[in-house]
C-alpha cells in the first residue's frame, strides 16, 4: 500500500512548507479521527529530549489536537537501533494510525517503514531524518544549517581569512557530516582565505568547552567559531581563555543565547540557528493531516529558527529566567503551534 | 627390573629455598616405590618434576632410556605418568566424569561422547573400588574422602604406566583405605610402577617394595622394604633423634587444674557437621585437636572464631558467656581469640603485601590512634615480632610472597602475637615448613602457654600432638570422640582413635 | 642499561615511571606540530581540566582496589551536578552554599546503595553498579524532566571550577591535591587503607584478620560516589550549568587511567600516584590527538593501542601455579 | 536413572530459572499485549531479541573461563559495517562477504585471546582498549550511517517462516547448535569449565589452558559478529555508534548474570544467557503494555534490571559458613 504518490500543491504550504520545488507529495486514504498516534523515541537522557517529550505531551493536549488524537503513546527504547525498530513494529503491529519518529540511525529504517506502508500505516520521521523520497519526512535543513552559518562568519570577518574554529559533533552521525559539509562549502569558497580548525565537541557542553579550551590554548588566536552543538560550552571557553570576543555562530540553546546578550558590549557577535524540539509538534501535526487525507508534501522543511545580533530579545527569542539547557524556539505560528517556552519547561509542572 | 623412570641429579629452588638438590630417584614396573621424608622433605617437588608440573632448574629425566623433559602436564601424561597430587587437582564445578575423563575424553564425531564417557567413569570408579559414587555427581557436593576417591579413579582412567600418588590416602575413611591397598597391589601386579608418598608407617610397611628417604631435598637412601627398621629408618627422615624435636613438657600443675579456664565450650554445635562438642582449656596449656583431616576440626575452630552462623551451645570465658559473631570480635581484648588458618596462601596472607603490613594487619588497631597507623611505633612493634620469632626476610618492605614457606608461616603467627591474644587457635601450623622452623614453632607455642595463653594445636602429624599437647581430644565425624592425655597418647592410641576402631565396622 | 630495565621492571614505581615518560614523550611529539603545547598556559589548563578526571579515578580506583570496579560514574557524576544546583534553586541564597556538600551526598547516598549491593548483597559490582547508573539516569529524567529543577551554577561552584585563587594554580587543582593529599593519607597512613589493601589481594584473609571487609567496601563505594558527585560539581561550575548524561566522558577514562598507573584491575596493587600520573597522561593523551586533528577513527585506535602497549611494557602477569 | 535426571537437573537449574523467569516476564508481556499471540508480534520480539542473545553468547564463553571481553559490542559494531560493505551484490558475493565478516570477528576474538594468553594481560582491561581500536576501524569503514545489505537475505532472516515461526529463532537455533553445542560437547569447552573452576587443578591435570583461552575469545569474537551480521540483515544498513556498541556489551554481562551464569566463572551455560537476554529485552517491550508516563520509563527500567541481578542474592540465605561468601 502506502501513499499515492499525487502533484501539489499540498495542505496548508505556510506551515508544510516543501523542501525544494522537485519535492514530491503524498496522500494517504482518508481516515476517520480521532486517531491513535505514536511517539517512537530513542535516547531520552538529555534535555533536547526530554523538552521534545514534554512538548509532545503539550501539543497533544491542546485543543486543536486533542480533539483529532484518541491515544498518545510516548516510547524511549534507549541507543540501540534495534530496539527502535522493534518499537516500531510493535506499533505497527499494535494497529495505530501514525508513528512519529526520531531515528536512531535514519538509514537503518527502511525495512520498517516497508512494513508500515504496507499495513497502511503514516509513519512521520522527524529531526534525524532518512535519505529516502518514499516517506513523509519533517525536518530543518541541516546542510543549510551549517551553510547559512559559514556565511554569517564570513559576512562578519571583513577581511575573509584568518583562523576559523568549527566545533563539530558526534562523529559517525549524518546530521554532523551534513552541517559540517555546509560550512566547509562556504568557507572555503574561492575568494575565502580560512585555516579551519576542527575539533570534536559531541554536541556536549562539557566536551566542547574542553575541546575549545585546549584550542585556544595551543592556537591562541581565532577569528570565528562555528559550533554545532554544545554551543554555551564553546563560548564559555573562549571566556575563560579570555580570548577577544570574535563572531560565534552556534545552536539554539538558552545559555548560550544570554551569553551573546551579556558580551555583545564586549564584541560577542553571534548567530542563533538550531533544529527545535517543537520539529515534534509540526509532525504531529503533519501526521493527522496526512491521515485526514489532505495532499501532503513528502519532506517538510520547517524553517530554521534563527536569531541573529542585535535581535535577541528577552521573553521572546531567549528566555533570561530559564535554564541554560533550555531550547529557544518552540512555536512555529504559520502552523498554529504557538505553545509558550514557559508553558514546557516552567518550574511549577501543570502538565506532567 | 631395569628402572622405567629414573631422575638423575635434579635440582630446584624456590626463592631461598632448596626443595630438591641433586636428587635422585627410580621406579621399576611391578614395584611399589614408596617415598619417605619429613615434611618440605622435597617429595611433591620431585613427583611434580615426575608429572611436568614443575620444571627442575637441573637435571635429567629418563623415561625407559630416553631423556625426556616435560614442560607442561599433558606430555607426563601422554607418557603414561599419572599422578595424585597433594592439593587434589579436580574441578569442583564439574561432574565426577568430566573430572575423571578430562584430558582424554572419548569422542564421536569430534564431540564428546557422554555415554561413553560415563562408561569409563563407571569402569574407573568400579577399578578404584568406588561404584558408590554417582558418575553425574558434581565434585564439589562430595566429601573430601569421597573426591579422593574420585582423584585414584582420575588417575586410574588414564591407563598410565606409571602411577603417582602422594599421600593419597591421608583423607580416606579406613575402609576406602583397604580398598585402595587392594585396588594398588593388583596394579603392582599388572606391572604398574607405582609411586608412594605417605607419613604412615604401617601404609609403607604393608604396601612397599622398596623405599627411597629424602632429607631436606637431598636423597638419603634407597633400600629394600623391611631391610630397615622403623627406628633406623625415622632416623634417616630426621636426621637426629625424634625427643630433641620438642620442647619438654610441663609436669601437670595442681594449681593450673583448679584455675577457671580460658576457654569453655558446652555443647556447641553446628548444622550436621559438630555434634555436642565440650572442652575446657586452662592458661597455660596445650591442647591438641586429633584425628583424621576432616572429621570437624576446622569447623571447631571457626565456629569459636565467629566465622559460621547458627553455631548453637554456649562458650564461655573466664566464666563469662561470650559471643564472637565475627573474626573482628573475636579478636577484640576482652574475648581475645587467634586463629591461624592452615592455608597460610589463600587464608593467612595477602601474598602480594609487603612483609611488615601483614605483621600488623591484625593488630592495626593497637597500633593507630584515631585510625591512623602510627608509623613509628608500627615499626617498632614489627621489629620487635621479627627479632622474637627470628623472621629471615632481607627487607621489612618486601612482599611476603618472597619469602620461604617457613617464614611465611612464621609471620602468620607472628600478625596474632602482636594481638597479644589469650586464646589461639592453630590449624596445622608445620605444614610444609622445614625441620628446624618446626621445633622453633614447637618452642614459640608452650612459650606462649606459659605466658599464660591456651592453646588449641589442630594436627594431621600425630608426632607433633604427642610431643608438643598436653592432652589430645581426637575428633570422629563432628564430635570429641576421645581425649587422650599423659602416657595414654601414643601414636598407637591416636591412629586407633582417629580411625574409630570399633566403629569401623559400621562402614 | 638493561641492568637498570631490569631494576626498573621489578621495582613497582615501573609504572610511574613508564607513564611519565610517556606523558612526556606526548608532549615532545605534541611540541613538534606546535610550540604552544610547551607553554605553562596550556599545561595549566591541562592540569586544571585532568583534576576533573582525577577526582573521578580517585574513587575508580579505591574500587579497583577492592578488586571491584564502578560502572556507575557517568550518571552519578550527573547526579552531583544536577543535584547541587538544584539545591542552590530550592533553598535560595542559603542554598548557595549548601549546593555543594548536597550534591556531594547526593551521589554519597547512590555510593552506598552501590556499597551494599555489593558488600552484603554480594552482587558482582560490575553488574550493581551497571544498573544503580541506570536508576541513576531514571530518577535524573524524571527530576529534570518533571520539576524543572534550577541547573545554574552557583558563583561558588563557578569559582571553584574556573577561578585561580593562589598563585595562578587553579581552584579544581587545588581542589585535586587537597582530595589526592588525602587520599594518600587514607591509603598509606590509616588502618583503613590497610584494610583496602588487604581486601583487595584477599578478602577472605582479610576478613580472617578479623577486619570487617564488608564495611570497608561500603565505605569504598561511597567515596567513590562522592568523588564522582564531586566531579559533577565541579564540572557544573566549569560549564556554569549541570546538564544530562554530562558525566559519559568519564567512565572508560577513569579506569584507563588507574590502570595505565599501575593499579592492578584484579585489586589489592596500585599506587595512588601512579594514577595521578595516569590521569594526566590520558587527559593529554586525548587533547593533543583532539588539537592535532586526528580524526576519530584514528584516536580510538592510538587510545587503544597505547593502553595495550604500556601493560605489556609494564611485564607480563606471574603464571599460575608457580 | 533416576539420580541421572536429578543431577542433569542441578547442572541446568539457572538455565531453567532463566527460561522460567522468561516465560513469565514473556506471557504478562503477552497478556496485556493488545494484539497477543501473532506471528508479527513474534517475529518482532524475535527480531529484537535474538541479537542481543548472540552477543551474550558470546560474552558466555570468556566468562565461563572467569574472564570477560568487554570488546563484544564493538566487535557487533564492526561486523556490522564491515557487513554493511560486503554483503551485498549476488548471492555468491553476498555468501562471500558474510565468510568475511564472520572471519573478521573472528580474528578480532582471536586477537584478544593472543594478548590475554601470550602478553599474559588481565581480560577486563585487554578487551576494553582493543575495544577501542574495533570502535575506530568501524568508524574507518563507516565515517556516518550507510551501506546496504543483500535485500533477498535480509527480508527472508527478519521475516517469518511459513509455518509462522520467526527466522530470527531459527537463526538463534542454528548458532545454538552450530557453535554453542559442539562448543560444550567438545574436550576444548569442557577444558574452558574447568578453567573458570580451578585454574591450578585444570593446569595439573593436563589441561591445555593457552590454547582453550584461544578458541574461547576466538569463538566470543566469532559470535559477536554474527550478531553484528544479523544487525545488518534487521537494519539494512551499517553504522559505527560507540552507544550501541556500548549498550550491547553491558547488556550482554547483564543477560549473562541473570542467565545464571557466575562472573567467577566455572559453570553456566549460554543457553541460560540466551533466556537472560530475552528477559532483558522483554522488560523493555514491558513499556508498551503497561501505560508507563514517558520520563518515567528509564527508571522504571533501571530499577527492574537492579531487581533482577539482584536476584542472585537469595542464595546468601542458605550460607552457613560465612568463609563461603568469599569464593
Ligand atoms: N610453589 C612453591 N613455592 C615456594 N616454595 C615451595 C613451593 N612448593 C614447595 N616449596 C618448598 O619446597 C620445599 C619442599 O616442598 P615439598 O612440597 O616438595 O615437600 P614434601 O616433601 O612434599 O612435604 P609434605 O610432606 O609436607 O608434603 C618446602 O620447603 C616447601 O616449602
Ligand atoms: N604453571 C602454569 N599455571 C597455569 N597456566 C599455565 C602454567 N604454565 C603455563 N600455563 C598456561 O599455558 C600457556 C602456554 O604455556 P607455555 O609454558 O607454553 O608458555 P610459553 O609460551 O612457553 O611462555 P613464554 O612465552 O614465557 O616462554 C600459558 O600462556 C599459560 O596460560
Ligand atoms: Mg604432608
Ligand atoms: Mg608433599
Amino acid at each position: 500500500a502506502g501513499p499515492a504518490v499525487v502533484s501539489g500543491p499540498g495542505e496548508n504550504p505556510a506551515c508544510f512548507k516543501p523542501w525544494d520545488a522537485s519535492t514530491k507529495y503524498f496522500q494517504w486514504p482518508a481516515k476517520k479521527g480521532p486517531y491513535r498516534i505514536a511517539l517512537a523515541n530513542g535516547f531520552v537522557g538529555n534535555t533536547w529530549r526530554i523538552q521534545m517529550i514534554k512538548m509532545a505531551k503539550a501539543y497533544a493536549a491542546t485543543p486543536e489536537m486533542k480533539s483529532q488524537i484518541k491515544e498518545f503513546k510516548i516510547v524511549s527504547t534507549g541507543t540501540d537501533v534495534a530496539a527502535q525498530i522493534a518499537a516500531m513494529d510493535n506499533f505497527i503491529n499494535s494497529g495505530y494510525d501514525a508513528i512519529v519518529t526520531i531515528a536512531v540511525n535514519p538509514t537503518a529504517f527502511a525495512p520498517v517503514i516497508k512494513r508500515a506502508n504496507a499495513a497502511g500505516i503514516v509513519v512521520v520521521p522527524f529531526d534525524n531524518v532518512l535519505d529516502s523520497t518514499e516517506v513523509m519526512m519533517v525536518n530543518e535543513d541541516q546542510t543549510a544549517m551549517g551553510a547559512q552559518s559559514g556565511e554569517w562568519l564570513v559576512k562578519n570577518i571583513p577581511s575573509k581569512s584568518g583562523r576559523l574554529l568549527e566545533v563539530r559533533g558526534v562523529p559517525g552521525n549524518s546530521v554532523d557530516r551534513d552541517r559540517h559539509l555546509g560550512f566547509r562549502k562556504v568557507v572555503e569558497a574561492p575568494g575565502n582565505k580560512f585555516e579551519v580548525v576542527e575539533v570534536v565537541g559531541n554536541w556536549d557542553d562539557g566536551t566542547a568547552q574542553k575541546a575549545v579550551a585546549d584550542a585556544v590554548a595551543v592556537h591562541k588566536n581565532f577569528d570565528g567559531m562555528y559550533t554545532q552543538g554544545g554551543s554555551t560550552g564553546s563560548v564559555r571557553a573562549l571566556i575563560d581563555a579570555k580570548h577577544k570576543m570574535i563572531p560565534v555562530a552556534g545552536e539554539a540553546e538558552n545559555g548560550f543565547r544570554k551569553l551573546c546578550v551579556e558580551r555583545a558590549k564586549d564584541g560577542l557577535l553571534c548567530t542563533s540557528l538550531g533544529q527545535s524540539p517543537g520539529l515534534v509538534a509540526i509532525s504531529m501535526k503533519a501526521a493527522v493531516a496526512a491521515l485526514q487525507g489532505k495532499v501532503m508534501p513528502q519532506l517538510i522543511s520547517v524553517p530554521i529558527p534563527t536569531a541573529t545580533h542585535p535581535d535577541f530579545k528577552a521573553g521572546e527569542n531567549y528566555f533570561p529566567d530559564l535554564s541554560d539547557n533550555f531550547f529557544t524556539t518552540n512555536d512555529f505560528p504559520p502552523c498554529g503551534v504557538t505553545l509558550k517556552a514557559t508553558d514546557i519547561m516552567s518550574k511549577d509542572e501543570k502538565n506532567n | 627390573m631395569d628402572p622405567v623412570l629414573e631422575l638423575v641429579d635434579v635440582s630446584k629452588r624456590y626463592g631461598g629455598v632448596r626443595a630438591l638438590d641433586r636428587a635422585q630417584f627410580a621406579c621399576a614396573p611391578g614395584r611399589i616405590h614408596a617415598l619417605l621424608g619429613e615434611n618440605g622433605a622435597g617429595k611433591s617437588t620431585l613427583i611434580k618434576i615426575m608429572a611436568g608440573v614443575v620444571q627442575p632448574d637441573e637435571g635429567r629425566i629418563v623415561l625407559e632410556g630416553t631423556d625426556r623433559r616435560f614442560v607442561h602436564p599433558q606430555h607426563a601424561v601422554a607418557a603414561g605418568i599419572a599422578c595424585i597430587f597433594q592439593e587434589l587437582s579436580l574441578m569442583p564445578h564439574l561432574s565426577v566424569a568430566d573430572n575423571i575423563c578430562i584430558t582424554n575424553p572419548p569422542t564421536r564425531l569430534g564431540l564428546i561422547d557422554r555415554r561413553a564417557q560415563r562408561r569409563v567413569a563407571e569402569a574407573a570408579l568400579a577399578r578404584a573400588g568406588a561404584q558408590d559414587i554417582h558418575p553425574l555427581a558434581p565434585v564439589d557436593s562430595l566429601s573430601l574422602s569421597r573426591r579422593q576417591m574420585v582423584e585414584i579413579a582420575k588417575a586410574l582412567s588414564r591407563q598410565p604406566k606409571i602411577l603417582i600418588l602422594d599421600e593419597a590416602t591421608s583423607a580416606l575413611t579406613a575402609a576406602d583405605v583397604q580398598r585402595v591397598y587392594g585396588l594398588l597391589k593388583r596394579l603392582r601386579d599388572e606391572g604398574l610402577a607405582i609411586v608412594y608418598i605417605s607419613h604412615r608407617m604401617n601404609e609403607i610397611a604393608e604396601l612397599a617394595d622398596e623405599c627411597s628417604v629424602f632429607r631436606n631435598g637431598r636423597h638419603v637412601a634407597t633400600f629394600a622394604a623391611g631391610s630397615q627398621s622403623d627406628a633406623q629408618t625415622v632416623e634417616m627422615m630426621i636426621g637426629r633423634d625424634i625427643a630433641h624435636a620438642f620442647p619438654p613438657k610441663p609436669p601437670p600443675r595442681a594449681a593450673a587444674e583448679t584455675a577457671p579456664p580460658a576457654l569453655d565450650v558446652r555443647g556447641l554445635s553446628w548444622g550436621g557437621r559438630l555434634h555436642d562438642i565440650r572442652l575446657a582449656v586452662r592458661p597455660g596449656e596445650i591442647v591438641g585437636l586429633g584425628g583424621l583431616d576432616g572429621q570437624g576440626q576446622r569447623e571447631f575452630f571457626l565456629a569459636l572464631f565467629g566465622v559460621l552462623r547458627g553455631v548453637a551451645g554456649e562458650v564461655r570465658q573466664g566464666g563469662d558467656p561470650v559471643s564472637a559473631g565475627s573474626p573482628r570480635q573475636a579478636k577484640r581484648r576482652g574475648i581475645g581469640i587467634a586463629l591461624v588458618p592452615e592455608d597460610r596462601k589463600t587464608d593467612g596472607l595477602m601474598l602480594p603485601m609487603s612483609v611488615r603490613d601483614n605483621l600488623s594487619f591484625a593488630a592495626l588497631d593497637r597500633l593507630s590512634r584515631a585510625g591512623v597507623v602510627i608509623a613509628s611505633v608500627e615499626a617498632e612493634a614489627t621489629a620487635a615480632m621479627v627479632r622474637r620469632l627470628s623472621i629471615k626476610a632481607p627487607e621489612l618492605g618486601d612482599p611476603v610472597a618472597t619469602l620461604s614457606g617457613g617464614n611465611q608461616q612464621k609471620v602468620v603467627i607472628a600478625k596474632w602475637l602482636m594481638n597479644a591474644p589469650r586464646i589461639v587457635l592453630l590449624s596445622d601450623p608445620t605444614r610444609g615448613i622445614d625441620v628446624g622452623t618446626k621445633q622453633e614453632i614447637y618452642v614459640l607455642l608452650r612459650r606462649l602457654a606459659e605466658e599464660g595463653a591456651a592453646v588449641l594445636l589442630y594436627s594431621t602429624d600425630y608426632a607433633e600432638l604427642i610431643g608438643c599437647c598436653d592432652r589430645v581430644a581426637v575428633f570422629f565425624d563432628g564430635r570429641i570422640l576421645r581425649w587422650l592425655a599423659g602416657a595414654e597418647l601414643t601414636e598407637h592410641a591416636l591412629v586407633a582413635s582417629a580411625l574409630n576402631l570399633t566403629a569401623e565396622t559400621l562402614h | 642499561m638493561t641492568a637498570l630495565a631490569l631494576r626498573l621492571r621489578r621495582s613497582r614505581h615501573l609504572p610511574v615511571v613508564a607513564a611519565a615518560a610517556c606523558t612526556l614523550g606526548l608532549l615532545l611529539v605534541g611540541s613538534l606540530y606546535s610550540r604552544n603545547f610547551l607553554s605553562a598556559d596550556y599545561l595549566l589548563l591541562q592540569l586544571q581540566i585532568a583534576s576533573f578526571l582525577g577526582l573521578v579515578a580517585t574513587g575508580a580506583m579505591l574500587v579497583i582496589l577492592l578488586g571491584g570496579i564502578d560502572l556507575s560514574v557517568p550518571w552519578l557524576v550527573t547526579v552531583g551536578g544536577v543535584m547541587s544546583a538544584a539545591a542552590a534553586g530550592w533553598w535560595g541564597p542559603a542554598g548557595e552554599w549548601l549546593a555543594i556538600p548536597f550534591g556531594i551526598l547526593c551521589g554519597c547516598l547512590f555510593g552506598i546503595v552501590n556499597g551494599i549491593g555489593v558488600a552484603y548483597l554480594r552482587v558482582p559490582s560490575m553488574i550493581f553498579t551497571l544498573g544503580i547508573n541506570a536508576v541513576a539516569q531514571g530518577l535524573i529524567v524524571v527530576q529534570t524532566g518533571g520539576f524543572a529543577p534550577q541547573d545554574r551554577a552557583t558563583p561558588a561552584m563557578h569559582l571553584l571550577a574556573t577561578g585561580r585563587s593562589l598563585l595562578g594554580i587553579p581552584n579544581p587543582l587545588l581542589v585535586w591535591i587537597v582530595v589526592g593529599a588525602c587520599t594518600l593519607f587514607l591509603l598509606h597512613r590509616t588502618t583503613l587503607g590497610r584494610a583496602i589493601y588487604g581486601v583487595g589481594n584477599s578478602e577472605r584473609a582479610a576478613y580472617l584478620s578479623g577486619v570487617d571487609t564488608r564495611r570497608v567496601t561500603l565505605l569504598c563505594f561511597a567515596i567513590a560516589g562522592a568523588c564522582s558527585a564531586a566531579a559533577g560539581v565541579l564540572l557544573t561550575g566549569y560549564s556554569t550549568k549541570a546538564y544530562q548524561a554530562m558525566g559519559d566522558a568519564y567512565q572508560l577514562p577513569a579506569i584507563a587511567a588507574v590502570v595505565l598507573g599501575g593499579t592492578h584491575i584484579l585489586g589489592g596493587r596500585g599506587s595512588y600516584v601512579g594514577t595521578v600520573v595516569g590521569v594526566i597522561l590520558i587527559t593529554l593523551l586525548q587533547s593533543i590527538l583532539s588539537v592535532m586533528q586526528i580524526p576519530e577513527m584514528g584516536r580510538q585506535v592510538i587510545y587503544g593501542a597505547v593502553i595495550i602497549a604500556m601493560l605489556l611494557m609494564y611485564g607480563r602477569g606471574r603464571r599460575h601455579s608457580q | 536413572m533416576r539420580e541421572d535426571w536429578r543431577f542433569r537437573l542441578r547442572e541446568q537449574r539457572a538455565c531453567w530459572t532463566a527460561a522460567a523467569l522468561f516465560v513469565l516476564i514473556f506471557a504478562l508481556y503477552i497478556g496485556k499485549h493488545q494484539t497477543g499471540w501473532t506471528v508479527p508480534v513474534l517475529t518482532t520480539a524475535a527480531n529484537k531479541g535474538v541479537l542481543l542473545a548472540i552477543v551474550a553468547m558470546a560474552q558466555t564463553l570468556p566468562v565461563l573461563t572467569s574472564g570477560i571481553d568487554l570488546s563484544v559490542g564493538m566487535v557487533f559494531v564492526l561486523a556490522n559495517c564491515l557487513a554493511s560493505h560486503l554483503v551485498v551484490g549476488t548471492p555468491l558475493q553476498a555468501a562471500a562477504g558474510v565468510l568475511v565478516v564472520l572471519a573478521t570477528g573472528a580474528l578480532c576474538g582471536w586477537i584478544n585471546g593472543a594478548i590475554i594468553v601470550y602478553g599474559r594481560l588481565q581480560p577486563i582491561i585487554t578487551t576494553l582498549a582493543t575495544g577501542a581500536v574495533y570502535f575506530g576501524l568501524a568508524l574507518g569503514l563507516r565515517p556516518v550511517p550507510g551501506g546496504d545489505v543483500h535485500a533477498g537475505l535480509a527480508d527472508a532472516l527478519t521475516g517469518a517462516l511459513p509455518g509462522g515461526v520467526p527466522a530470527m529463532l531459527v537463526v538463534l537455533l542454528a548458532v545454538v547448535l552450530g557453535v554453542w553445542v559442539p562448543f560444550r560437547r567438545s574436550a576444548v569447552g569442557r577444558s574452558a569449565l574447568a578453567i573458570g573452576s580451578a585454574e591450578a587443578a585444570a593446569y595439573m591435570s593436563g589441561v591445555n589452558i593457552g590454547r582453550t583461552r584461544l578458541v574461547t575469545y576466538t569463538l566470543a569474537g566469532l559470535l559477536a559478529s554474527i550478531g553484528g551480521l544479523l544487525l545488518t540483515f534487521v537494519t539494512y544498513s551499517g553504522e559505527a555508534s560507540a552507544a550501541i556498541g556500548g549498550v550491547y556489551t553491558l547488556n550482554s554481562i547483564a543477560a549473562v548474570v541473570i542467565g545464571g551464569t557466575s562472573l567467577a566463572g566455572g559453570a553456566g551455560s549460554a543457553i541460560g544467557s540466551v533466556f537472560g537476554a530475552l528477559v532483558l529485552r522483554t522488560i523493555g517491550d514491558l513499556l508498551f503494555v503497561f501505560d508507563l508516563e514517558p520520563l518515567w520509563q528509564p527508571l522504571f527500567q533501571g530499577v527492574i534490571l537492579l531487581a533482577a541481578v539482584s536476584l542472585g542474592a537469595l542464595r546468601l540465605l542458605k550460607v552457613d559458613n560465612r568463609l563461603d561468601l568469599f569464593k
